[in-house]
């Protein structure tokens, strides 16, 4: 299945890129998985792990862990910063 | 039901006269109570950078607006959140409430304030003389919010 | 020290106005709270008219901004009260304060509206399409002056 | 002694006058000997006496019972409500 995967804010600066797009293994059930995933792939993924960093799944703030599927865009975010 | 008005921009927010658009506006409403965020002085500051999550942000603002004109019978709920590069003393957020009675406009706007803060994907990010960062989110603002969660939990349990 | 602007006028109150000229006034401050107190529209009702005790009203919505200036450390307590005739929709009161912090700024405004209600010498008639009569004072508005009273001199022992 | 009485808001309508300026026997030491002089003259007067009426003695709001003397100027006043 395709993911997209975005990074937003300072995880895009410490991953070095904003997105992702990778093919994954079905076996990649959740965001959880997804993330261990990454830090197979790059050490600096494992800021992804922290418990403070939050998912927007598509269009919408989801907690973690949330399924995963075909198609889906996944944003990783620092805790949110505004007002 | 409340009138809920939303926007996330790069324009400057003038607050003067989005405060006019709402004195007046309702007429069975006494009170309008307002909060205006802005950059503030610090050394070495020379700007701030505002970043969002398009479509995103201006769903959680609105579920905010819409919980807190449900939660203090609002008539009217504003939240005008600016993003894009700001300097000292420029506008980031107006939020604004109108309701029959005082007390419900200004805890609907200490609400709307406190959520957005961690509620809503925006990041600050700090342009100074020595260089650039990213700012940290508040354990404050945090318990802020959860104030606020606690309490209409509590209500409605 | 906090900067104090009180004034009680028969003129016509602009809130865009005022809050502008506090927006970006103080550039160490992030946080700029408001509240607008307008002319509710009821069955019959014509227009509220304000009449108040000259100098006195003053001296006593002084010491309302210097006391919540003291208690939030503000930068800017403002407070602009209108006198005479008012018809709906019209601005009646506009108070707002300037703080480093959000919290603090909100407060200070929340304090300075429920003060004013009871301990400045102000008397509102209401004329309608059946006659004249003066406002009763509500038990709600002393008891909000009361929780911070109470509130204050708990603070102080 | 000569002490100056106002009547504010609705006690104006009540006592149907603004002020009084009354030469008074220098007996009548505060502003609560001065009600009960008042409800002597007019029955009207019994309003004043509520607990609820607050003083303005020149110019500054004074606790109930006040000290009054020669010159002063005494404001009779129902509860406030401005905002």
């Amino acid at each position: 299945m395709q993911i997209t995967i975005r990074y937003m804010a300072s995880l895009r600066d410490r991953m070095g890129k904003r997105e992702d797009i990778l093919d994954l293994p079905d076996t990649i059930a959740d965001s959880e998985a997804l993330t261990a995933h990454l830090q197979t792939l790059d050490p600096a993924a494992n800021a992804l792990a922290h418990p403070a960093i939050r998912l927007i799944l598509n269009d919408a703030i989801v907690p973690r862990p949330s399924a995963v599927k075909d198609g889906d865009t996944l944003a990783f975010c620092p805790p949110f910063t505004g007002g | 039901m409340a009138t809920i008005s939303i926007t996330v921009s790069h324009d400057p927010i003038d607050s003067g006269a989005r405060l006019d658009a709402l004195a007046g506006a309702d007429p069975d409403c006494g009170g309008l109570a307002s909060f205006v965020g802005q950059v503030r002085e610090e050394p070495g500051l020379v700007a701030l950078e505002l970043e969002h999550y398009p479509a995103v942000t201006e769903k959680a603002l609105q579920t905010i607006a819409e919980t807190a004109a449900r939660k203090w019978d609002l008539h009217r709920a504003v939240i005008h959140h600016r993003v894009g590069r700001m300097e000292i003393g420029e506008v980031i957020v107006f939020v604004a409430a109108t309701a029959p009675h005082r007390r419900a406009a200004l805890d609907a706007v200490g609400y709307m304030i406190d959520l957005l803060k961690t509620e809503a994907p925006f990041w600050k990010q700090v342009h100074s003389n020595k260089g650039s960062h990213w700012v940290e989110a508040r354990d404050t603002d945090r318990d802020a919010a959860d104030y606020w969660t606690d309490q209409i939990a509590s209500e409605d349990a």
